[in-house]
């Protein structure tokens, strides 16, 4: 065993005691760790073991401290952080370490893939320059023969062009080369064990999938470890051998794969399988499978959306860019239609087309009846009194320094709606609708969780009382437990108000649960469109297809299902 | 061989000094910038006079060997000192003179050269008699065109340099005088370094010296912070500091430094009150002024016992000035009684008021005298006591010069500090008759003093003269028409001990052509 | 050079130009509010005694009595042709005088510069190696420190120290090594304040990067992280913050010749200022935005081919995509 | 008995309150500095018995002694008297340069940022111009056209801030514009004069705040240098400029700038703190 070899080597010239090797011993132990940051304890008594050549995933919404732990095992925690307990790495204890004697496992050990490729590498250095600090860890003195086995690594993780990649800063790649880049690096020093920290969360779901492929691929091939951290159980049940499910710091249940994901024996580790889309198609069914009533009705009733033809090209640097190409769709009403695509196939153009706040270069939009084009602002403003937009973020849609009071009362104001006391109950009801308390009409948004804060700004276009509501990836920002929830509000309103929605969202999966019928965008074009069961169940466009197939259904733990006793050891006591 | 310079009771020859000032002042065009209080240094030791006055007024003769006038004071004549050059080589001679003296009189103001201001508005023409004659001719009589002579603004310059265009002339070292030094380089705003001329032989003879200077450089040095100028000369890095504060003179004279507070000839400093301007249009309250200043604290807290109690408001070495002690005498009892009986009566808050009016004194401090703001918050501090209200506005120069006029109606009082050459001419200041600067703004409305002015001007000699003098000042000062303040110390020399033999003259410039230096 | 750059680098030409046309028209607009100049003043003091007639003469010769449009004319084509005129106050061509006082400024300005950047580098980069609690925290309080002190105090205390109680320097002669040296450091001190303050800023940043965490789990030790990564990152936006400090540092020259008795540009204006001499200050401060502007205009233009993550002003804006989010836009601490 | 645990109560509340502020103790120091200037600049009387005008000239000079903190002066006045009567001119001043600073800044940034186009162009132009020409010759210059005297310095130094003030406007207006708060509430009705004074504002503001109290320590700075080269009121004012001013002419007596130089810095050093503070809590 190469790596094996290695290991013995680092500990012989860092461990002068050069304690025997056990190799019986599983290479990750971590016992009774607790991770404080200030006076907030926020990883308590955790343990978990990870066996040679074995991956194991920590799960859990966001907050509930795996970032944490992957810091702690790597010694990087932020200044302030503080760990207690013992973490074993091949059988020695590494927490206590001098950091002279530990600096050498990093990297050489154990490698690092960060959770955003964007902001993992120095901006201002080559690639090249970049890798060369990996390769250094490599005992290979020649600088050519160094820079061949980057250029190699470079090539094993899926990249083309290398020269040019090795050359490049890291802002003339794309995410997904980035990421790649940084396996690379992680995996170029062949460490014993690879700490990858949400290694797709930032990326399209279709390069998601072909990472989460390459780290398999390599784990096996190199013999390597995996701790992979994730909120997503599906891909946790796809891609790990055992699973430690996190909330607020403490494991709330832990084992093998296939028996977690089949069997979830905790509360919390039930309602994450729920929450997962992918894994509940049909979740909402009772709520949404009402509307596909309308769909049969579009002979005798005009549809309430009406694109036609549309198409919005942009000139940047003296390129023209068509963001959206000959776009048509309609909406009947009291339906819910969802635009899917992978990033920059023009989603977000079509609806702010669709919403007036960008002129098409040609086609026909109509809302109710009425002609979008051409119009002024004054007069769109009639058009969006009945026609409202929630954003993919809500950390930045809601004024930062408005009440939610305000908030929820602006667009009552600007459209001059009622009396006060009106206004009043019109922002309590609305508030009500999307389950939010009225102790929360003094906050701000920043004492505002994610969801609540998603809920607010629903409760702001809901306050109008508007027939379509445009939804731009509204979950994507969330977790998905607060995902479901917001899912939730919106399927019951649409149930109890009939509102028509456009959805627009890059998990199919969730597509799936909420919507009536589909438009699949590829480069501002529409290639695919039909009632949801058409798409998900006959799709007839490869693009299509490869979408389906990236999103994770965690068949590999159910294909695993009967598995042998979890090998590994868990503090069963704390699991309450 | 024997040299009488080496010889050990001749003067030690040679040395170099530094003298720190303050500023270089502005333009160095000869006739801008002659009475310039700071150039004035430099000029003292490149260019020479026709006449020399002493620090007790007494005129002696310097370029000009001899003079005669006629009846009338129309004329003049000069005669002059023969092998006089101009460092440039010219010969100073009758030619050079009247060349001088015409640009005296009218400038090249299309080309931004000033007239001197204060050169005799009468004069006609001068004519070269002969190489060593020049005759001088006034369109009236002219009484003071002798002593202007001697006055700090007639400095003779090389016809060559006075021919050249402003520009050229602004350049120091391009100008040429005949003095004992010439000028070897110079920085505007920085400094200029003077070199002795190995081949003068014409100083004059009042001083006890008519040969080269012994000192081989001063080096004028711009340090503006009179610490600074002080501090250096303590520590040995300059021989002069010039205008040093005066509460640091007393320790420096301790210490050993020589300490100069040589006074002008002229005005004591004090205020010209504008008599138009209520309240001081009432006799009671300038009077109460003029016993409400207690001088003595003003020296003894501004200055130091190096200056002098003003007597009148002429300083006392200008001959004809007069003891008037008794009318200056701090008295605020009578200044309180005065002003009670003027129907100014005190409040609760110790001001006075009449009508509803406070006592108001506005001062503007003299930019041009470091130690004025210092005096004026003392002053203001004694007439608090006696119910005055007094406010300070201080400008600088500029603002001060748009602002600050006798007479103005935002002005109560103007501080005086000027200086001048004979006594004969102040009657005529003070009233608007001849071009009279009209001080007091009495324009002819006072009879006496109108009286006492014309008998002044026509007054046959000093000795008749001298009563007039005498009880124009007891008037003015009685009336509370000039509160002065203290004598006047504009300049304020710090000197290294090894520095000796400096002359201060009736302007009180210290010139180093006869000073020596010891190592 | 890409043909963008050019572009960029034109427009960015053009607008300075027009800047400092435009300060010199400003200069001119707010020093002629005032009625009144140096000679006015001279000729009006009585104790010249001249009279009414003479002062109106004079005046007119020197063009003083045409309305102030036609001297900001007359003015402005000498500038633009580079003529600067003549002093009102010296009566010497207004370029001699500049020429005679610039060298003394520069040797000034630019030791000042050094010692800011040297002072600054020290704090800064101390800041990253002295030990956590004691030395790092004196270090992170200089700059608030040196912000704080006026820099005549300074001057002051370091001409008593140095000049009279050490005698390190001989105060008489300003322009000496030594004196210059205490000069440059009494100027550089408030402005390696504003440098370390920057630069620190930069380097607590940066080291929070996820991309110094993810370098240290590569195996980097705290030295090389800092030498490799870190440094250049965080020192590139001090180039802007160095340009930007130019004006500070002829500005502050204006009071640390003044306390140490250098004759410069900075006391040269001091002696226009108080006697209104237009010509000059005009100079004074065209000159100023001239260098200001060039030296900025050089700092933009090199910027973006030092810095690879630069987008070129004036590049049409775009609207990001979620693709977009989390890539690298450039939000540096560049405090003003 | 009830009282007492009343007032207790009150008081572990507001411990509370400021433990929940999170002031560290030096962020309090400052505080503490600030409000004792301002103390001294509202009720300078309530702080010293002496007369800040009228001395006691038999007493010049004298060294800091227990009657007099700081000594006295040349004219026989208590330093320290003159000190606090010099505060409210020195710190109004700095405020009003404050005031002009954001105020004219603030307004020419929001404008520019806000309607950007030729309004734009313009002002970038106006703002380049007064940046172009060093804040303190600036400074200089607008006290010379404008007159020599405090209030002028201070307008003079506001003057020269608010090309700072209308830059750093004009990019917070310019980021706010673009956010995505500012569309949506363009969405919902929204006019632009609703949007450019209720979010725009509100938000670009909120770093123009830390700014301005670090502006208002530099203030001080420029306008005691100000009056350090005479460009400011003459005594017997006793601005802390002024006060450094005058002490320089008297360095056998180093107290005459020391004692003011210290009041100067320490008030300044505490802005400074509380700004960055602000900056660190915003
Ligand atoms: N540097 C820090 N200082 C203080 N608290 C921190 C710090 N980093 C993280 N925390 C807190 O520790 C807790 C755990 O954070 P951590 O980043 O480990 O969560 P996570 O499970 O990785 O979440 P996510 O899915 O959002 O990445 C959170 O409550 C977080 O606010
Ligand atoms: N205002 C604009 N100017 C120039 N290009 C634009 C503009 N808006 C969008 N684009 C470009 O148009 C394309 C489509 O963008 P759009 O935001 O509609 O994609 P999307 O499908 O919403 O992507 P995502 O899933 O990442 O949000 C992208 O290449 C984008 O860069
Ligand atoms: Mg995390
Ligand atoms: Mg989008």
């Amino acid at each position: 065993m190469a790596s094996q070899n290695r290991l013995t080597e680092l500990f012989a010239h860092t461990d002068a005691t050069g304690l025997p090797l056990q190799r019986s011993a599983p290479l990750l132990r971590v016992d009774g760790l607790s991770v404080s940051y200030g006076p907030h304890e926020v990883v308590s008594n955790v343990g978990f073991q990870l066996g040679r050549g074995k991956s194991l995933a920590l799960i859990g919404e966001s907050g509930s401290g795996k970032s944490t732990i992957a810091r702690a095992v790597l010694r990087l925690l932020p200044s302030g952080g503080r760990a207690a307990g013992r973490v074993e790495f091949d059988g020695h204890e590494i927490l206590g370490l001098p950091e002279r004697r530990f600096r050498p496992l990093r990297g050489r050990a154990i490698g690092f893939v960060p959770q955003d490729p964007g902001n993992s590498l120095n901006p201002v250095r080559t690639i090249g320059a970049q890798a060369m600090e990996a390769a250094a860890l490599v005992d290979e003195p020649n600088k050519a023969i160094r820079k061949a086995l980057i250029l190699e690594t470079f090539a094993q993780v899926g990249l083309d062009n290398l020269q040019r990649v090795y050359d490049s800063y890291p802002h003339q790649l794309s995410g997904g080369m980035l990421q790649r880049v940084l396996i690379g690096l992680a995996v170029l020093p062949r460490p014993s064990l690879l700490v990858a920290d949400e290694p797709t969360s930032a990326l399209d779901v279709t390069i998601q999938k072909r990472i989460l492929d390459l780290l398999s691929k390599l784990q096996h091939e190199l013999e390597i470890s995996l701790l992979l951290i994730t909120h997503d159980l599906a891909i946790a049940a796809e891609r790990a051998d055992s699973l430690v499910v996190l909330k607020d710091g403490v494991v709330q249940e832990a084992g093998s794969t296939a028996s977690v994901f089949s069997a979830p024996s905790s509360a919390y580790a039930r309602k994450l399988h729920a929450d997962v889309p992918a894994l509940n198609p049909d979740r909402y069914r009772a709520l949404r499978d009402p509307g596909f009533r309308f769909l049969g009705t579009k002979a005798d009733k005009a549809p309430k959306i009406e694109v036609s033809g549309v198409t919005k090209t942009f000139t940047v640097d003296g390129k023209v860019l068509t963001a959206v190409n000959e776009v048509s769709f309609a909406v009947p009403a009291g339906t819910t239609h969802a635009l899917v695509g992978e990033s920059g196939s023009g989603k977000t153009t079509a609806i702010r087309l669709l919403l007036g706040l960008e002129q098409p270069d040609i086609g026909n939009i109509a809302v109710a009846g009425e002609q979008l084009a051409g119009r002024s602002p004054e007069s769109l403003r009639a058009v969006w009194r009945h026609l409202q937009l929630v954003y993919q973020n809500p950390f930045t849609s809601l004024d930062p320094t408005w009440k939610v009071e305000q908030l929820v009362r602006e667009p009552l104001d600007r459209f001059k709606i009622g009396t006060r006391e009106e206004r009043a109950e019109q922002v309590r009801e609305a508030l009500a609708n999307v389950g939010l308390g009225e102790h929360l009409l003094s906050r701000k948004p920043e004492a505002l969780s994610g969801g609540q804060r998603q809920r607010v700004a629903i409760a702001r276009s809901l306050v109008l009382k508007p027939d379509v509501i445009v939804l731009d990836e509204p979950t994507s920002a969330l977790d998905v437990s607060v995902q479901a929830d917001i899912v939730e509000v919106l399927l019951s309103l649409q149930a109890k108000l009939g509102l028509t929605y456009v959805f627009v969202s890059h998990d199919l999966a969730l597509v799936r649960q909420l919507a009536h019928t589909v438009s699949v965008m590829q480069r501002g074009r529409i290639v695919e469109h039909g009632t949801v069961t058409d798409i998900f169940e006959r799709p007839r466009e490869p693009y299509t297809r490869s979408l389906l197939e990236s999103i994770p259904s965690g068949a590999a733990a159910i294909a695993r299902a009967p598995h042998p006793r979890p090998q590994w050891f868990v503090n069963e006591e704390k699991i309450a | 061989e024997f040299n009488p310079a080496l010889s050990a009771d001749s003067p030690h020859n040679g040395g170099d000094i530094t003298f720190l000032i303050d500023s270089l002042g502005d333009t160095w065009i000869p006739n801008n910038s002659a009475i310039s209080s700071f150039q004035g240094h430099i000029w003292g030791h490149v260019t020479d006079k026709l006449l020399y006055v002493d620090a007790d007024g007494k005129v002696s003769p310097w370029i000009a060997e001899r003079w005669e006038q006629n009846d009338k004071a129309t004329e003049f004549t000069l005669h002059l000192k023969s092998g006089v050059t101009f460092s440039d080589g010219t010969p100073l001679d009758a030619s050079a003179v009247v060349a001088n003296l015409d640009i005296w009189y009218a400038g090249r103001k299309s080309e931004g050269i000033n007239p001197i201001g204060l050169f005799p508005k009468t004069y006609d023409h001068a004519e070269a008699v002969d190489a060593a004659t020049v005759k001088v001719f006034f369109k009236a009589p002219t009484l003071g065109f002798i002593p202007t002579l001697g006055y700090h603004g007639s400095i003779l310059i090389s016809p060559k340099t006075l021919a050249q265009p402003a520009a050229q002339q602004a350049d120091l070292s391009k100008t040429a005088g005949s003095g004992p030094y010439v000028v070897d380089s110079w920085k505007e705003g920085d400094f200029v370094k003077l070199v002795k001329r190995k081949d003068y032989n014409w100083g004059p003879a009042a001083v006890g010296h008519t040969g080269p200077a012994y000192l081989d450089t001063i080096t004028y040095k711009l340090v503006s912070e009179p610490s600074l100028r002080v501090a250096a000369v303590q520590s040995g890095q300059a021989d002069v500091a010039y205008n040093a504060s005066p509460q640091e003179l007393e320790s420096l004279k301790a210490e050993g430094f020589t300490t100069a507070t040589p006074r002008y000839l002229g005005f004591v400093n004090g205020w010209a009150v504008n008599t138009k301007l209520a309240p001081y249009d009432d006799v009671k309250v300038r009077q109460a002024l003029q016993a409400g200043i207690n001088r003595q604290e003003i020296i003894d807290t501004v200055y130091t016992s190096d200056w002098k109690l003003a007597t009148s408001f002429i300083q006392s070495n200008v001959p004809g000035a007069t003891d008037q002690s008794a009318l200056l005498a701090y008295n605020p009892e009578k200044a309180e009684k005065l002003l009670d009986e003027a129907g100014w009566t005190k409040g609760a808050d110790g001001i006075r008021t009449k009508n509803g009016q406070p006592l108001v004194l506005t001062l503007h401090s003299n930019p041009y005298l470091a130690t004025s703001k210092s005096v004026d918050e003392l002053i203001a501090q004694q007439l608090g006591k006696i119910g005055w209200k007094v406010a300070i506005r201080s400008y600088d120069v500029v603002t001060y010069g748009q602002k600050v006029k006798y007479g103005s109606p935002a002005v109560p009082a103007y501080e005086v500090t000027r200086s001048f050459i004979d006594a004969g001419t102040v009657a005529s200041i003070l009233t608007n008759a001849n071009n009279g600067e009209n001080w007091f703004a009495l324009d002819e409305s006072d009879k006496t003093l109108n009286e006492l002015r014309d008998k002044i001007a026509s007054a046959g000699s000093i000795e008749s003269r001298k009563p007039l003098l005498d009880e124009l000042q007891k008037y003015i000062l009685d009336q509370g028409y000039f509160i002065p303040r203290t004598q006047i110390v504009q300049r304020i020399y710090v000197q290294s001990p090894k520095l000796k033999g400096e002359v201060y003259n009736g302007v009180a410039y210290a010139s180093y052509y006869t000073a020596t230096k010891s190592e | 050079m890409s043909k963008a750059y050019l572009n960029y680098a034109a427009k960015r030409l053009v607008q300075a130009i027009v800047v400092i046309l435009l300060a010199y028209v400003f200069t001119f607009v707010v020093v002629s509010i005032l009625p009144g100049d140096p000679i006015t003043n001279v000729l009006n003091n009585p104790q010249n005694g001249f009279t009414p007639d003479e002062i109106k003469e004079i005046i007119a010769a020197q063009g003083l009595d045409k309305p102030i449009p036609v001297q900001l004319w007359t003015s402005f084509s000498g500038f633009v042709t580079g003529d600067l005129g003549l002093s009102m106050r010296t009566n010497r061509p207004v370029s001699t005088l500049i020429a005679e006082v610039l060298p003394s400024t520069l040797v000034l300005a630019s030791a000042g510069l050094v010692v800011a950047l040297l002072l600054s580098a020290v704090i800064a980069y101390g800041t990253q190696f002295l030990p956590k609690r004691f030395g790092q925290g004196l270090l992170r309080g200089f700059p608030s420190l040196f912000l704080s002190v006026p820099n005549f105090v300074i001057g002051l205390v370091l001409i008593h120290l140095f000049g009279f109680q050490l005698g390190v320097f001989r105060v008489i002669e300003p322009d000496s090594f030594w004196a210059t040296l205490f000069a440059a450091i009494a100027l550089g001190i408030p402005i390696s304040a504003q440098i370390a303050e920057v630069l620190i800023a930069n380097l607590d940043h940066e080291s929070g990067q996820e991309y110094a965490a993810v370098a240290r789990g590569r195996g980097l030790g705290q030295m090389r992280l800092f030498a490799k990564h870190l440094l250049k990152p965080s020192s590139l936006p001090v180039i802007t913050v160095i340009a930007l400090t130019i004006g500070e540092l002829l500005g502050g020259s204006l009071i640390t010749e003044t306390v140490f008795g250098r004759t410069g540009l900075g006391s040269l204006v001091q002696r226009s200022v108080s006697t209104q001499d237009l010509p000059v200050l005009q100079a004074v401060v065209s000159l100023a935005a001239v260098v200001f502007v060039i030296v900025n205009l050089i700092a933009d233009l090199t910027y973006p081919l030092l810095d690879p993550r630069v987008k070129l002003l004036g590049a049409p804006e775009r609207r990001p995509t979620t693709a977009d989010e989390g890539s690298i836009g450039i939000s540096k601490a560049v405090t003003p | 008995m009830t009282l007492a645990s009343a007032s207790s109560a009150s008081h572990v509340a507001a411990i509370s309150r400021l433990t929940a502020l999170r002031l560290p103790p030096i962020v309090a120091l400052s505080f503490a500095i600030v409000a004792l200037a301002i103390a001294w600049s509202l009720a300078p009387s309530l702080f010293t018995s002496y007369d800040p005008v009228n001395g006691v000239p038999a007493q010049k000079l004298l060294g800091p002694s227990a009657a007099h903190w700081f000594g006295t002066d040349h004219l026989g006045r208590d330093l320290y008297t003159r000190v606090v009567y010099g505060t409210a001119s020195s710190v109004a001043s700095a405020l009003i340069a404050v005031v002009i600073g954001v105020v004219a800044g603030g307004l020419i940034g929001l404008l520019a940022g806000f309607f950007g186009g030729w309004v734009d162009t313009l002002f970038a132009r106006l703002v380049d111009v007064l940046l172009a020409i060093p804040k303190f010759l600036l400074a200089v210059i607008v006290v010379t056209a404008i007159g020599f005297d405090t209030t002028n310095a201070a307008i003079a130094t506001g003057v020269s801030a608010v090309a700072l003030f209308a830059r750093v406007m004009r990019s917070e207006v310019i980021k706010t514009r673009q956010a995505t708060f500012v569309e949506s509430s363009f969405l919902l009705g929204g006019s632009r004069w609703h949007i450019l004074w209720r979010h725009v504002l509100p938000n670009a503001s909120r770093s123009v705040l830390p700014l301005a109290v670090l502006q208002f320590g530099d203030s001080i700075l420029v306008i005691a240098s100000l009056a350090f080269l005479g460009y400011g009121d003459p005594p017997p004012a006793s601005d802390w400029g002024l006060l450094i001013s005058i002490g320089k002419d008297y360095l056998k007596w180093p107290w005459l700038v020391y004692a003011p130089a210290f009041v100067t810095i320490a008030t300044v050093l505490s802005v400074n703190r509380i700004s960055r503070w602000l900056r660190k809590t915003d």
